[in-house]
């Protein structure tokens, strides 16, 4: 046990004395140096566990032998500790990190360096006003010194601006402490008492804490401390935007109790301006460590706003907000100005380079994915709460602001992680120096935010192992990463098993369902994977972390645990789609939409009641009336993710650009997630119908889905994006379906689910299957692929014969029931545009079949083979599931009927294999026989009377006029309907994409503007800082 | 037992509609030449015509899938028929329809087009995909007013079940759609200009742009099944707009006669107008006889 | 021109915003609470002529080592950042009187600083004030002979153990457990005498050494080559 | 002295306004330091109160009555303090513009605009 | 009485001093006029009762910073004439 102001006392002296030793080498200069900061952290973090483990009390410390107000005071408590071990810690690693930097430089950079970290202990301990303003300087100083430890022309104005800036900040800040000395006659906070501030006395308050906010860099007074960020040493920056940072922002905590409430409503207000606008203008940026700034500053908003309206808020709370906030921002962002450093690379768009280093890019993306507030790690739990208060105090603007703010942040964060990802190495330099010291102070903070995150699953939540498997998976593959794929595969697929066993008492039959959907449906679809060759890093763990994730949907118990599982399936899906080699668009698109639905969710489950039972979410929520604005937000999180129109550009980018095994997962199943959140909507709704039946809506969505999906896709020259147009417009129909809220409706509804989670794996697969052999998605290139790949073909066959619907196979039963349930409902207008779309959708699938397998084969696929083994298997799995629900609809529609039955009354009478509704029926398994029989009749008669009939070589084409030369200018495949496009005239414009290209554009564009407010001259900076105290102090209204 | 009287009345029934169709092709090929000015072929001429490509020596296919077309194609017709009731009472001609309503015949016509169009796609001829493009695209756009009627006539009808509608509409000529609910009966009628590919809508076989269009590969016994496929398809649905918007019928008779007719109105529009580009019939079907359709249901459900 | 508006309403605005401060003033009649006990405090448990100096030493030593240190990091700073050059610059000889007359004069303005940050605990002034005027001495060193050279060793030695040896008094309150920088862990001696106040006229001179030569060595550095 | 108080904010201003206007380098800090020069003036005259010696309790002053004889020491020391620290900010201030001035001859603020937005 | 009238006289000169000194275009009258503003103050300081700040502003606010500047200033003078 330590008396922490030895950290102040070790750290002077050493400081003092250090240009001394250094006179005998700087090996002992260095030892002191390092000894010291390592010291500091040891004894804040004893007295961290004292406090949190312990249970130690407070710690006040007296100077000068007199107890407060007469001498200054130091305080050490619970949170003291907590800022200072991570301050200090972050200076420790700082310094590690700039060690080769401290080897070379002047001594005077130690001893600046240690009073810097001395300076931020003094800071957060101290009690007294004009102390904390000594300290103040003491930090600032030497922060404006060591602005310029790599000394350039950049550095050097950005560090003038930095100490005119501090100047006039601490101008006002002693011109504040004076006042409340004035006004108090005391100088300490714990004497101070805020009843003494009255009316004008307000304006030394006032004038105190705008120093304080200032120094906190809100926008728009703080160009100059993003001109610090882009241009100082990595290392000092993360200094000063980190260590600093915290040091300031507690002061700001320190002073709070003596604001009156309406400053601190301007204040908080304020954060998430600055929280908003710096995220939108970091739209814009392209270099990187400026980027990082207008982050660091942002989420020193976001800081400050969530301390402010979380201050009447339990401890607990506070802690896990304030706290998660806290350390997700300082360590995140540490990490990521350290790796600014390792990489050298200015511009973001140079980043590739950093796929050449797999260890490094982990590291940056989990810092990403840190600061971007992705679960696990604090930050993710930090908004989930602060929006859950947010939402719950109805402040719903700020809401709207820091939801806002996030999404920018995560379209900057993530374009900057697929740059890395994707991006092309840049020509020069290509290579990323190592240097241990960097290293490790990035590893070590990985490593404690991860630590972190467990803690607070562990500690705060409560989680059990289940809720972890996600995550667990991704670390057990990470280190099993060596081994071979085939191997990883097949341990995936009984790793899958065993999840499915454990998984599977369910507690309804619906999740039943759905878990054969998500995992049987994910198994067979692995079978497909088993063809990677190599080693194929990484892919298994996020694969299975998608997998573990679906199911965990599924027994979620609370909003919480659903929305856990729904944003480690975001996650994982993201880092798969963008394996694919062009995904960076793609991934990024998914990600931006999924965030944003996500967001909306979390909205609407804060404001959802809560839960009363402990059964799963989708049984305990048949108990909850939703209010309707709740239902919306929902539904639209749900949609977007099933790519209902109007949202769904994701889905075709993300379908066609990820690696072709990939897409069966994010078709088939991924969606269904989407459907199975609808249904839960659903489920409430039914229950608890409001006045506002907003199903109606989401029904004519789904609908204009189907029929846009259908068009899209039969425009599309790429396999994977009509597929994927495909799967927009068949999901179209389960939403519409979902949405009649019947029970014909939902056991359509639930049986196209299951169907188009077989014929979909099974398309994709087949189309991977060609894509492996002719390295092509762009299906003019293909044509007459049934002689080299028969059993694909047939695949395909069937598989489009089912998305038809024409009979006899099970598409028609869903047809069947679709269009039963919507005359049923009375919805026949709706029921008209689906037909249309059901027939359009032939053209697409006409042209799936024909262009890649009929028509005349290229020369250069002359010789390809058959698809591997691998992929043919889940085909043929799937073919079987197809080929038995067609023949017998009662293995299906019976057990649906009985899941539906238990949300309405059922209308079907299921007799034999025939299904009679209100208004018809269908007998599934006599189509079958009949058509067999028909089928097989005249194919009999054709083969005995047509015996002679002789197989002719390609380009034998008897009734043309001329011997075709090329099978390129044969094969129709190009632009195929395009009169039908021609036709359908303006219609057939991008309306939707265009929309949100606009407001892309629109977005950039006020991220253009907004910041064209930072000059760059620092004159006009504190021209910023003087008219934002004026406007703050009239906003006041003393 | 009962299933082996059930296919031969099956047979039965559809070599009827066979030989009704082709007659009726032959007669309509008749009426063409004189509406023309000419003498035209004699009416049994279909039959002469399939006989003559049977027989040819020379029989070429390009692969299974070539090989199996005009099989989908026949079995296409041959289902839409076999699950349409013909005649209303009739035991021999009920066919299998009770295997499934409305919409299953709806949907078994894209059966028999589906595996035509793959057969004719395995050909490699440039004709077939650029007809097969042209008649996916038309059958889309006249589906959709065809669609629209026929939820109107089960809005009307409270059902999907062919044989209760037709039950619904006997007693009266006044009882029949084309009375009840003559917006939907026009409507289909204009889609049904589209579905038997007369002028103005003969885009996909097409004779002077793309001559013959899908089946232009198609040879010997091919061909031969394809054309006999085309006088019981027509018969189908012909038979299928009887049973929707005319009646029905209780015997043989009045089906020929009310078919006829019906067919009639298409080729007469045929003779009088030439033909459409593709983009102008799909444009003239998602157009008006859309527009029809939904009067037709917010007629039936509102008046 | 814009910008010459906003400047004009931000200055406008901030006189706005200090008015209240200006008309609303009241001096007050009476110390406050705080500042009285100073005053009692300083005679009684100081034993400090000088409130202002016991207040700056003791009670608020805290705040003169942030201060002592504030000038060390603004010395180091300079240093870091105006690296000495080695080009040689025109000679240029002072005369030969001004140059005695400096040399002679440094040791009685070096005298009077020692005098006034030694009795800082009993007249105005003290380390602050004595430190600059000791700098000052230098400074006409450096006036009257530009290529004078200082030796920084000597100064950089003097600079650190002033500086740590004023920690090490503040550690020796710690060890006593009287608290960091009690002034009364040396007897308090007779009021109004020069060894009186407990250590505050030692920490006056190891601040007034540091300031010193902390101060002699911006002035040098700033100086230049 | 209310005067004084005046006067410290009229040179708080002054100082504020040079910063604000003066586009060299050197006045910019000159403009700080007037500032800083205010400042002080306020706190010391925040300090004072009427009739009132300075607080050194030499013979001039009753010991005993020293609390209502002398002025507040406390503002005295704060600005003791703050007078060098204004020192110190001021000194690197200039170096800084000695070294920008190295790097680019020139003394305007409108010369080092290289970063923005 | 005095004391305001003289603080009042200190004052309008220090005020004009100030705003001279922002306006002056030489650099060194500027400085030199900015240290004298310094200066009146501590006249000032010591009129307020508190002889330490006087002494302090005296020695730091009006002797050593304004040498501090001049230095600056003459680095600044002999860069350019290097050049």
């Amino acid at each position: 046990m330590v008396n922490p102001i030895y950290i102040i006392i070790l750290s002077l002296a050493a400081g003092f004395l250090l240009s001394i030793f250094d006179k005998s080498g700087r090996k002992l200069s260095l030892i002191v140096f390092y000894s010291v900061l390592t010291f500091n952290v040891f004894v804040i973090a004893d007295w961290f566990y004292r406090f949190t483990v312990l249970g130690v009390s407070t710690l006040t410390i007296n100077t000068a032998g007199f107890s407060a107000p007469l001498s200054i005071n130091l305080q050490l408590g619970i949170q003291e500790a907590f800022v200072l071990l991570f301050a200090n810690l972050t200076g420790l690693l700082a310094a590690i990190y700039l060690i080769k930097k401290f080897k070379e430089s002047n001594i005077s950079s130690l001893v600046l360096y240690l009073i810097l970290i001395m300076g931020v202990n003094g800071l957060v301990m101290t009690r007294d006003l004009f102390n904390m303003f000594v300290f103040l300087e003491i930090l600032s100083i030497s922060t404006f010194a060591l602005t310029i430890l790599t000394k350039n022309k950049k550095s050097l104005s950005a560090g003038f601006k930095y100490m005119i800036a501090g100047g006039v900040a601490s101008t006002f800040f002693l011109l504040g402490v004076v006042f409340v000395y004035y006004f108090t006659g005391n100088l300490n906070l714990d004497f101070i008492n805020p009843s003494d501030f009255t009316n004008y006395g307000l304006i030394a308050i006032f004038l105190l804490s705008i120093a304080v906010f200032i120094e906190l860099k809100p926008f728009p007074a703080n160009g100059w401390a993003l001109d610090v960020y882009e241009s100082v040493n990595s290392g000092i920056t993360s200094v000063i935007a980190v260590v600093n940072s915290a040091a300031i922002i507690f002061v700001f905590y320190k002073i709070m109790p003596l604001l009156p409430q309406n400053l601190l409503n301007i204040f908080g207000i304020a954060g998430v301006v600055t929280f908003f606008f710096s995220n939108l203008m970091g739209l814009k940026q392209t270099n990187a460590k400026r980027l990082l700034g207008y982050s660091s500053i942002g989420q020193m908003g976001l800081l400050v706003a969530s301390i402010i309206y979380t201050i009447h808020s339990p401890n607990k709370l506070i802690y896990l907000i304030v706290g998660g906030f806290f350390t997700n921002h300082l360590i995140a962002k540490a990490g990521l100005f350290w790796i600014t450093g390792i990489v050298k690379k200015e511009k973001i768009k140079d980043w590739g380079i950093l796929k050449e280093n797999k260890f490094l890019l982990i590291l940056f993306g989990l810092l990403l994915f840190a600061l971007s507030g992705i679960p696990p790690f604090p930050g993710f739990w930090a908004k989930w709460e602060f929006i859950k208060l947010l939402v719950h105090g109805k402040m719903f603007f700020v809401v709207g602001g820091i939801l806002l703010g996030s999404l920018f942040e995560i379209v900057f964060l993530f374009r900057w992680f697929t740059i890395a990802v994707k991006g092309e190495v840049p020509s020069e330099n290509p290579k990323i120096s190592f240097e241990f010291s960097k290293y490790f102070s990035t590893t070590i903070f990985v490593g404690i935010t991860l630590t972190i995150s467990v803690v607070i699953m562990k500690y705060f939540y409560d989680f059990n192992w289940f809720q972890f498997l996600p995550l667990i998976a991704v670390v057990v593959l990470y280190f099993l990463d060596f081994i071979p794929s085939k191997i990883k595969g097949f341990l995936s697929l009984i790793a899958v098993g065993i999840y499915g066993y454990f998984l599977y008492p369910f507690e309804s039959n619906l999740q039943l369902f759905f878990g054969i959907i998500f995992i049987v449906g994910s198994a067979i679809n692995i079978i497909a994977t088993l063809n990677r060759k190599n080693i194929n890093k990484g892919f298994y763990g996020f694969l299975l972390m998608m997998i573990f994730s679906f199911g965990n949907l599924l027994i979620a118990k609370s909003y919480l645990e659903f929305f856990l599982a729904w944003e480690f399936m975001t996650i994982s899906s993201f880092v798969l789609i963008l394996r694919g080699k062009k995904a960076q668009k793609a991934s990024l698109l998914y990600i931006i939409f999924s965030t944003a639905g996500a967001y909306l969710m979390m909205i609407g489950f804060s404001l959802a009641p809560n839960l009363t039972s402990n059964s799963a979410l989708i049984i305990a929520i048949s108990n909850i009336n939703l209010p309707i604005l709740v239902t919306v937000l929902l539904a639209i999180g749900f949609m977007i993710k099933s790519g209902s129109l109007g949202v769904h550009i994701w889905l075709p980018e993300a379908h066609a650009e990820a690696e072709s095994d990939v897409s069966p997962f994010i078709s088939a199943i991924l969606l269904k997630a989407g459907v199975f959140g609808l249904f839960m909507v659903g489920i409430s709704y039914i229950n608890h119908v409001p006045a506002f039946d907003m199903f109606y809506w989401i029904g004519w969505i789904g609908v204009l889905t189907a029929i846009v999906g259908a068009f899209l896709a039969s425009f599309q020259e790429d396999a994977k994006r009509l597929l994927a147009y495909s799967s927009m417009s068949q999901v179209g129909y389960i939403v519409a379906s979902i949405a009649i809220l019947s029970h014909l409706g939902w056991l359509s509804a639930l049986y196209l689910s299951f169907n188009h989670m077989m014929f979909k794996s099974a398309l994709f697969i087949a189309i991977a299957g060609v894509y492996y052999r002719t390295h092509t998605r762009t299906m003019y290139e293909m044509g007459g692929l049934i002689k080299k790949m028969p059993l694909s073909f047939i695949s395909v066959l069937i598989g489009i014969i089912a998305v038809s619907g024409v009979p006899p196979l099970s598409g028609f039963g869903a047809k069947w029931l679709i269009y039963s349930s919507f005359i049923e409902r009375g919805w026949y207008l709706q029921a008209g545009v689906l037909f249309f779309a059901s027939a359009v959708s032939f053209l697409y699938l006409y042209r799936l079949i024909h262009t890649i397998f009929l028509g005349q084969l290229k020369y250069e696929h002359q010789n390809v083979k058959e698809a591997p083994i691998w992929f043919l298997i889940p085909q043929v799995i799937f073919m079987v599931g197809i080929m038995a629900i067609s023949m017998y609809p009662n293995l299906i529609i019976q057990p649906l009927n009985s899941i539906v039955g238990n949300y309405f009354n059922s209308s079907i009478i299921v007799d034999g294999y025939n299904i009679t509704s209100s208004l018809g029926n269908w007998n599934g398994n006599m189509i079958m026989f009949v058509t067999m029989g028909i089928f097989v009749v005249p194919l009999i008669i054709l083969v005995l009377l047509n015996g002679r009939t002789q197989t002719v070589k390609q380009f034998n084409i008897v009734y043309a006029a001329e011997r075709p030369e090329s099978p390129q200018t044969t094969h129709i495949a190009y632009n195929m309907f395009a009169h039908y496009r021609k036709a359908l005239g303006g219609w057939g414009k991008p309306r939707i994409w265009n929309f949100w290209h606009e407001t892309n554009e629109w977005a950039h564009s006020l991220s253009g503007l907004f910041r064209q407010i930072y000059t760059g001259n620092g004159q006009t900076y504190i021209l910023h800082i003087i008219l934002y105290i004026v406007v703050i102090y009239f906003i006041m209204g003393v | 037992m009962d299933i082996m009287i059930k296919i031969l009345y099956a047979v039965i029934s559809v070599i009827v509609a066979t030989v009704y169709g082709l007659t009726l092709g032959g007669v309509v090929q008749k009426i063409y030449a004189r509406v023309h000015g000419r003498f035209g072929p004699p009416v049994w001429q279909p039959f002469i015509d399939i006989i003559k490509t049977h027989g040819k020596r020379v029989s070429i296919s390009h692969g299974i899938m070539f090989y199996l077309g005009p099989v989908f194609r026949f079995a296409g017709g041959l289902g839409t028929y076999l699950f349409i009731p013909v005649i209303y009472g009739s035991v021999v001609f009920a066919n299998f329809s009770m295997a499934g309503d409305l919409l299953l015949v709806m949907y078994f016509i894209f059966f028999g087009q589906l595996g035509m169009a793959l057969g004719a796609g395995e050909g490699g001829h440039p004709y077939s995909p650029l007809g097969i493009a042209r008649g996916l695209s038309q059958m889309s756009t006249f589906e959709l007013p065809f669609s629209l009627a026929v939820i109107a006539v089960a809005i009307q009808y409270d059902s999907l079940n062919i044989t209760t509608i037709v039950a619904a509409q006997q007693g009266s000529i006044l009882n029949w759609t084309l009375f009840t609910n003559p917006f939907a009966v026009i409507a289909a009628m204009i889609s049904l200009l589209g579905m038997n590919m007369h002028s103005p809508f003969s885009l996909v076989l097409a004779p002077q742009e793309i001559p013959i269009g899908p089946p232009v590969e198609m040879n010997s016994s091919f061909l031969a099944i394809l054309q006999t496929n085309r006088g019981l398809f027509t018969a189908a649905k012909l038979v299928l707009f009887m049973n929707l918007f005319f009646g029905g019928a209780t015997n043989l008779l009045i089906m020929i006669v009310k078919t006829f007719f019906i067919y009639l109105v298409s080729v007469i529009v045929g003779a009088a107008f030439p033909r459409f580009r593709p983009e102008q019939s799909f444009r003239f079907f998602l157009k008006w006889p859309t527009i029809i359709g939904i009067i037709s249901i917010i007629f039936i459900v509102y008046f | 021109m814009i910008k010459k508006i906003l400047i004009i309403f931000a200055m406008l605005g901030l006189f706005i915003v200090f008015l209240p401060l200006i008309t609303n003033f009241e001096f007050s009649q009476n110390l406050s609470e705080l500042a009285s006990k100073y005053v009692r405090g300083s005679v009684d448990e100081l034993n400090s002529q000088n409130v202002v100096t016991s207040v700056i030493v003791t009670y608020r030593g805290l705040d003169t080592l942030g201060e002592v240190t504030v000038l060390f990091l603004a010395t180091a700073g300079i240093g870091f950042l105006l690296k000495k050059k080695n080009k040689k610059s025109k000679k240029r000889v002072a005369s030969e009187i001004l140059q005695t007359a400096s040399s002679f004069l440094v040791a009685l303005i070096v005298l009077l600083g020692v005098y006034i940050f030694t009795h800082g605990h009993l007249t105005p002034g003290g380390g602050f004030q004595g430190g600059v005027i000791i700098a000052t001495a230098f400074l006409l060193l450096l006036l009257s002979d530009v290529n004078m050279k200082f030796n920084h060793t000597i100064l950089q030695v003097v600079e650190s153990f002033s500086g740590a040896f004023y920690v090490v008094i503040g550690i020796i309150g710690l060890v006593l457990t009287v608290g960091f920088l009690n002034s009364k862990i040396i007897p308090l001696g007779e009021y109004g005498t020069l060894f009186s106040a407990g250590t505050i006229p030692i920490i006056y001179s190891l601040i007034g050494l540091k300031v010193g030569s902390e101060l002699t060595n911006i002035l040098d550095t700033m100086r230049g080559e | 002295m209310i005067v004084a108080l005046i006067l410290g904010f009229a040179l708080l201003l002054i100082g504020i306004y040079g910063m604000l206007s003066q586009k060299n380098l050197i006045k910019i800090v000159i403009g700080f330091s007037i500032a800083d020069t205010g400042t002080h003036i306020i706190i010391v005259s925040i300090g004072y109160l009427r009739n009132r010696t300075a607080p050194i309790l030499n013979s001039a002053v009753d010991i005993s009555k020293a609390v209502q004889q002398v002025v507040d020491p406390i503002p005295s020391a704060l600005v003791l303090t703050a007078i060098v620290i204004g020192l110190a900010v001021t000194a690197l201030m200039l170096s800084f513009v000695v070294e920008l001035y190295k790097k680019r001859q020139s003394l305007s603020i409108d010369d080092y605009q290289e970063l923005k937005w | 009485m005095i004391s305001v009238t003289i603080i009042i006289v200190l004052g309008i000169i220090m005020i004009v001093a100030g705003i001279v000194a922002l306006h002056l275009k030489n650099l060194l009258a500027a400085i030199i006029t900015a240290g004298a503003i310094s200066l009146l103050a501590s006249v000032i300081y010591l009129i307020l009762g508190s002889p330490d700040v006087a002494m302090t502003e005296a020695s730091i606010g009006s002797g050593l910073t304004t040498i501090i500047f001049l230095y600056a200033l003459n680095r600044v003078r002999k860069e350019n004439k290097d050049d």
